[in-house]
């Protein structure tokens, strides 16, 4: 409740039972008047201008990325801001791997969102390289002796994996899966969009070679996310898009490129929104990432636990390695009609296939309904679910 | 209740659950749907019987309301012609955006009730959409029924 | 000075003489009050859940584009929104770009802001193409013989063009180019990115293929901006970055896409900035952009009669085709230390390269300071720069 | 007049328009620096004479203040060890970030002021980190000298 009182909709929207934040979470009051404060009193362009204002703006956005990748362990210098995810993701894809050759492979799993896997598609397509994947268990773990075995196999050059799962909740084990890949040569890339908002991370000691995250996902604005690589890999990376800011000098023919991290951000960035996501993250570290992520455990117990008393099949393992997401369904009837039965008591859960076909497909489901929590969420908000599960239970049958 | 838990109790729960006019057509073109944000797919099977009164059928992967408006629309223009059909699906079309309601679309009337889910239209829609494309002079090549 | 009260920057800090427009622009209250009540109010992930909140977000977004569409005279479906020009030139070079072949000419002009000039190298680097060069003559207006013969020459298959100079405050004449590009068989994309927000622009009629401009050279927030392309031109294209939102249905080794502006919005998209963005342009529609660009061409008229009067040498032509930015120096000094001794004035100029290297060579200059206007800017201000011109001349005597 | 004005009226235009140490130096080796935000290029020649004295000189196109840094820094340095050299140096990088204000700097001693002008602060260090990088151990392989 009293971290509810810092997000302006839940007063704005009395009665609201917000349970989709793993689509995008609200945001805290302190992140829209950081937004709001910067367009005021410290908007300019920034690296350009040598007036006051433009080295206020420089210094903010400098000092936003300081800071955001301070709140992932990493340094300045290997951040790079991108609009979310997917374009961190696309970056490695059309950076990092126009060093591929044909026959390289791209080990993916079969949880991965749409953006950890059209990318790969694209980038095997231009280069000749294959997609190989791995599987899950009944649980909804990954199957790692899969990976094992692929990784031994030989032609791995990347791991692409998500660190938490956005349809069953899995937390997958990241440090041993980078072990594998490092023993057999292979680079990992960890889709952090659903994890940078909910574990406490240090990526120096993860072993991720590149790191993805959406700012809008962890209390941030849209529009901005980031990639962070394990120190001194953007040195060896050509540039992504070509534009302003990222040169060095120009001829009408050619040109030489900046250091990292500005070599890959083409033009005027997103200035207010990265100054605004440091904002976001100053505030999730005085919450305390670890005690959210305690609090977060406890309601998801409540929530599976409710969910089974309820008898609705629920995917996704049950342990430390299961994040506040759960997917499910209401036997006969389609997630689509359940979502709106809940929408009509201002519950609001996603239903359909979460941006996971090949996922949706190995579970054997046109699609869910998903009830997902961030740091506002509350009991209140898990009875409420549970309660209009119980009457729809009624009313369907 | 509300009126929209009231359209799914009388009307949709119903068919979507007893679908009418569901499966293969025999002789009848078969023309695909689907409705990309959220998966829903539908293949509207329609036999023109030259210019003569209008033969419908359907199968469906999807919600609730997607089938119940699949069924409830085949059950209303089996037996029309080609103009009248098309006639019908605008003006059901219409209702959805909050056009007057005609008593002649019977059941489907009550649809005009989704204004309280707009973000359901589309489901509605999808059934109706696809015969107008199919019954379009300018439709896509269907591919054959199968038997 | 009554639109000056619409922008809270100018009473936030008092005394500021912003002439650094061309570069980023100062934003009106109502985008930010449009930003804020967006994100208290209906902020939630687009295109995905089927609750009322999502819906409310997927409407505002979706009105966005259609508003900031008829702003320039086009239709929602040919708009993709973007981070900035920049990404929208990329989006071009990856996507259209694809098609050519080896050998095939892209014809820039020397005048080109790097974002129209680095990703044609790069898409040539790509596909074997090469980059053909336009010249300009004494007054900073274009070599169009020059144009018409390079096109006559028959292996042009793209035109990248300015409308408006950043340097220059050249006005192109993109009717005519359009026409020249068109009948040679080559397509024309023109870099809207400072026209956007001065010109009165009717997309359906200029004759441009791609346009592409910057929200935040526009009163409009940072981190958007968009391409529009002519109507039918985006279906023919293949995607750009791969992710959620832009396909349709996804196998762990293919997929197939979403139709226009879908198939090119990889991810989350920057969907508050969209809302604020369109609260921009109605803003500027509300002033009346013909009757703003009447205004600037007169305080122009100002700014280059005074520094005339200085005998500062200025850059550009002087007539209706001129635009409100002046780049000048001050001889025996560097333009870096003028624009310190104006900004401790609290005058905000930019000096540099302005991001055109090749230009500036052209221009015979290391570096100019440069002053240029928005529809805030009004005669104290570029009254105030004169004056400290006027004592920059003594001083640096 | 600010005190930045002064700097500029009393030190700096002087250095910029009659700088010191300005020119190849013979026997000297050639370090380029650069600053890429701004465009500023410099030329750094650097003659150690073994371990002996320094003897320095530069070439630059750019602003005022880091010409006048240059011309400054050349004067200062011009006769020291390196080692001494490299001491300075990293005071007067010190002095601009707000440290205290050693008076071996002499008239350098007045760019703290750009404290100012936060943005210039690269301008004025341009030849201090050219000099360092040439001074250390894994500096980058200098080109040799023009005669
Ligand atoms: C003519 C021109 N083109 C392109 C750009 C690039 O705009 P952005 O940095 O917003 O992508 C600019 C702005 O700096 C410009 O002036
Ligand atoms: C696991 C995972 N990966 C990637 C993404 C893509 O994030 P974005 O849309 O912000 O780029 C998401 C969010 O939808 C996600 O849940």
């Amino acid at each position: 409740m009293a971290i509810k009182r810092d997000f302006p909709v839940f007063s704005e929207r009395p009665g609201l039972v917000y349970l989709d934040s793993a689509a995008s979470s609200q945001k805290p009051s302190v992140v829209l008047e950081a937004l709001d404060d910067f367009y005021r009193r410290h908007y300019a362009n920034v690296h350009r201008g040598i007036y006051q204002l433009s080295e206020e703006a420089t210094r903010a956005y400098e000092g936003a990325r300081a800071q955001v990748a301070a709140f992932f362990g990493a340094g300045a210098a290997d951040l790079v801001f991108t609009r979310n995810a997917t374009e961190a993701i696309n970056l490695v894809g059309r950076t990092w791997g126009d060093l591929l050759e044909p026959g390289d492979q791209i080990l993916v799993t079969v949880m991965e969102h749409h953006s950890n896997l059209i990318p790969w598609q694209q980038l095997a397509g231009r280069k000749g390289a294959s997609i190989v994947w791995a599987d899950i268990d009944d649980q909804g773990r990954l199957d790692l002796e899969g990976i094992a075995r692929l990784l031994e196999a030989g032609g791995v050059r990347l791991v692409a994996v998500t660190q938490m799962s956005n349809v069953l909740g899995t937390v997958n084990p990241i440090s041993w899966i980078a072990e594998q890949a490092h023993r057999a040569g292979a680079l990992l890339l960890v889709d952090g969009a659903q994890s940078a908002a909910h574990l406490p991370l240090n990526l120096a000691s993860l072993g991720a070679d590149f790191f993805a995250f959406s700012g809008h996902k962890l209390g941030g604005p849209s529009g901005i996310g980031g990639l962070i690589a394990r120190p001194g890999l953007l040195e060896e990376m050509p540039p992504f898009l070509g534009g302003g800011e990222m040169i060095r000098e120009v001829w009408l023919d050619r040109a030489t490129f900046a250091d990292p991290p500005q070599r890959f951000e083409a033009g005027t960035p997103a200035i207010a929104e990265a100054v605004a996501l440091a904002r976001a993250v100053t505030y999730l570290d005085t919450l305390g990432i670890a005690e959210l992520w305690k609090a977060e455990r406890q309601l998801t117990e409540r929530l599976l636990d409710g969910l089974d008393a309820l008898g609705l099949p629920c995917f996704g393992p049950r342990g430390e390695d299961r994040a506040g997401v759960a997917s499910f369904n209401l036997p006969g009837i389609h997630a689509h009609d359940l979502a709106s039965f809940l929408d009509l008591r201002g519950i609001a859960v996603r239903a359909g296939h979460h941006c996971a076909q090949p996922l949706m497909r190995r579970l054997g489901q046109a699609a869910t309904a998903r009830a997902s929590l961030f740091a506002y969420s509350d009991a209140a908000d898990v009875d409420a679910l549970l309660s209009a599960l119980a009457e729809a239970k009624a009313f369907f049958a | 209740m509300s009126l929209l838990e009231n359209l799914y109790r009388e009307i949709v729960l119903d068919h979507y659950r007893h679908p009418r006019h569901y499966g293969p057509l025999e002789g009848a073109e078969r023309f695909p749907g689907q409705n990309p944000s959220c998966g829903d797919h539908l293949v509207l099977y329609l036999d023109r019987q030259g210019d003569g009164p209008l033969r419908l059928a359907f199968e469906a992967e999807g919600c609730a309301i997607s089938q119940a408006s699949a069924s409830l629309m085949a059950d209303l223009l089996t037996g029309t012609s080609a103009d009248r059909a098309a006639e019908l699906a605008r003006a059901f079309i219409a209702t959805l955006h909050g056009g007057s309601v005609p008593e002649e679309l019977g059941d489907l009337a009550a649809f005009s009730t989704l204004a309280q889910l707009p973000a359901r239209i589309p489901c509605a829609l999808l059934p109706w959409t696809t015969l107008l494309s199919a019954l379009s002079p300018d439709r896509p090549a269907a591919d054959p029924a199968a038997p």
